[in-house]
């Protein structure tokens, strides 16, 4: 699974796309945010308080209980400040 | 019913114009500007930068437009939402509305701008004598945006 | 701050830009321009003369000016209205607002097509297939002004 | 005092403008329009519906009980239409 950052959560862990296999006990985005602290302590800091760790799926918002496929293209970020 | 995401500037005269050419069912448009403050949270901002997320952007303000296009009653629509480097007084968007009526036009156009600002994926990484900061979300994008969630186009007058 | 009452079209483009050159504070600009249509209460217009009061029609636009500019903290405002004789797609009225915030900028350049439109000396007559026409005022162009009568500028976000 | 018509209720009356010595008893706007019907029968045609007639003094939209001074600038119309 293609794992997209962006702004400051992609600044605080260093990259800017990763592909991760999940283990199967992971089912939804709640559960992919807190398997990818788990990966390294930039991690674990980025992604600590989850109000401001959006997540969109397949290019659209979804809230953390949205069930997740194998090829599905997940994005973390911060809320957004355009306009 | 046009978005664009660019890196280029954009001129308003020549959108609006392209937008109303030899159409007369048009009786308003709306448009809002929006630029690069040299001010932000009592901090001067010497430049900016946007980040969005290619893909996403584009998808989330076609779905954005439609929703305006269901809602009101609009000759044409168009959006155009720039990223990259920007410095104090350059355009960072344009959101523009086309109507038979003003109250269509008026609303639609806010609208457009409220939800743009809390779901249209952009980050701005502000330059501050302090050092680059990213900016954070405001409560009152997301109360503006709030008021549209069940709210029917007004097709009044 | 200015009001411009004339016969000749406008460049809203332009308009834009001298309203934002060299300024560095404004966070948005809305802009409203009202066009001509070629159809009216169900009949076809193929022109319109706008009549209006010479000296009344600025002392009105200049004091609804005023009027926004004391509600909302505005950067800038202006209004271009014409008279004369126009066709459909023709431009009538620019009404353009700059504020640091977007909401205020919306609300005060939705304010000023209100109030004009209740308060500025101009008639039109429109030339339909049956015969010239004076236009009539419209109950809802009155309830929309009505609406900012008892309110104060809102200055969020 | 000079009294100025506009739009339809310039067409109606035929005039654009005129001057008019008032009689000592028309104090009024009010007093002023209904005055103003007895000019000619145009007149009383152009100016039988008040709801339509708005009146500005010197430039200044006034209701129907506004006083009236000799060098005042009226001006009716009927209710405006711009933008």
């Amino acid at each position: 699974m293609k794992v997209l950052y962006f702004a400051w959560l992609r600044t605080k862990i260093g990259v800017a796309a990763e592909t991760v296999d999940l283990p199967p006990e992971v089912k939804d985005v709640g559960g992919l945010v807190e398997w990818l602290k788990t990966r390294s302590p930039k991690h674990a800091e980025a992604l600590a308080n989850s109000k401001v760790v959006k997540v969109a799926v397949n290019q659209e918002h979804v809230p953390y209980d949205h069930p997740l496929s194998p090829g599905d293209e997940v994005a973390l970020f911060p809320p957004v400040t355009g306009g | 019913m046009t978005v664009k995401v660019q890196r280029e500037d954009f001129d308003v005269g020549a959108e609006l114009a392209a937008m109303t050419r030899g159409k007369t069912s048009i009786g308003g448009v709306t448009l809002f500007v929006g630029l690069v403050r040299d001010m932000a949270g009592g901090e001067s901002v010497s430049a900016m930068t946007l980040e969005h997320y290619p893909g996403m952007t584009e998808k989330q303000l076609e779905a954005i437009e439609a929703e305006a296009r269901a809602r009101w009653p609009l000759d044409d629509a168009l959006i155009i939402h720039r990223y990259g480097r920007l410095e104090p007084g350059d355009q960072i968007v344009l959101v523009a509305t086309a109507s038979a009526h003003r109250e269509a036009a008026f609303e639609s156009c806010h609208f457009l701008i409220d939800w743009l600002k809390t779901k249209a994926p952009f980050w701005k990484l502000e330059a501050t004598p302090e050092g680059e900061r990213w900016v954070e979300a405001k409560d009152s994008d997301d109360a503006a945006a709030a008021r549209w969630a069940n709210q029917d186009g007004d097709q009044k007058g």
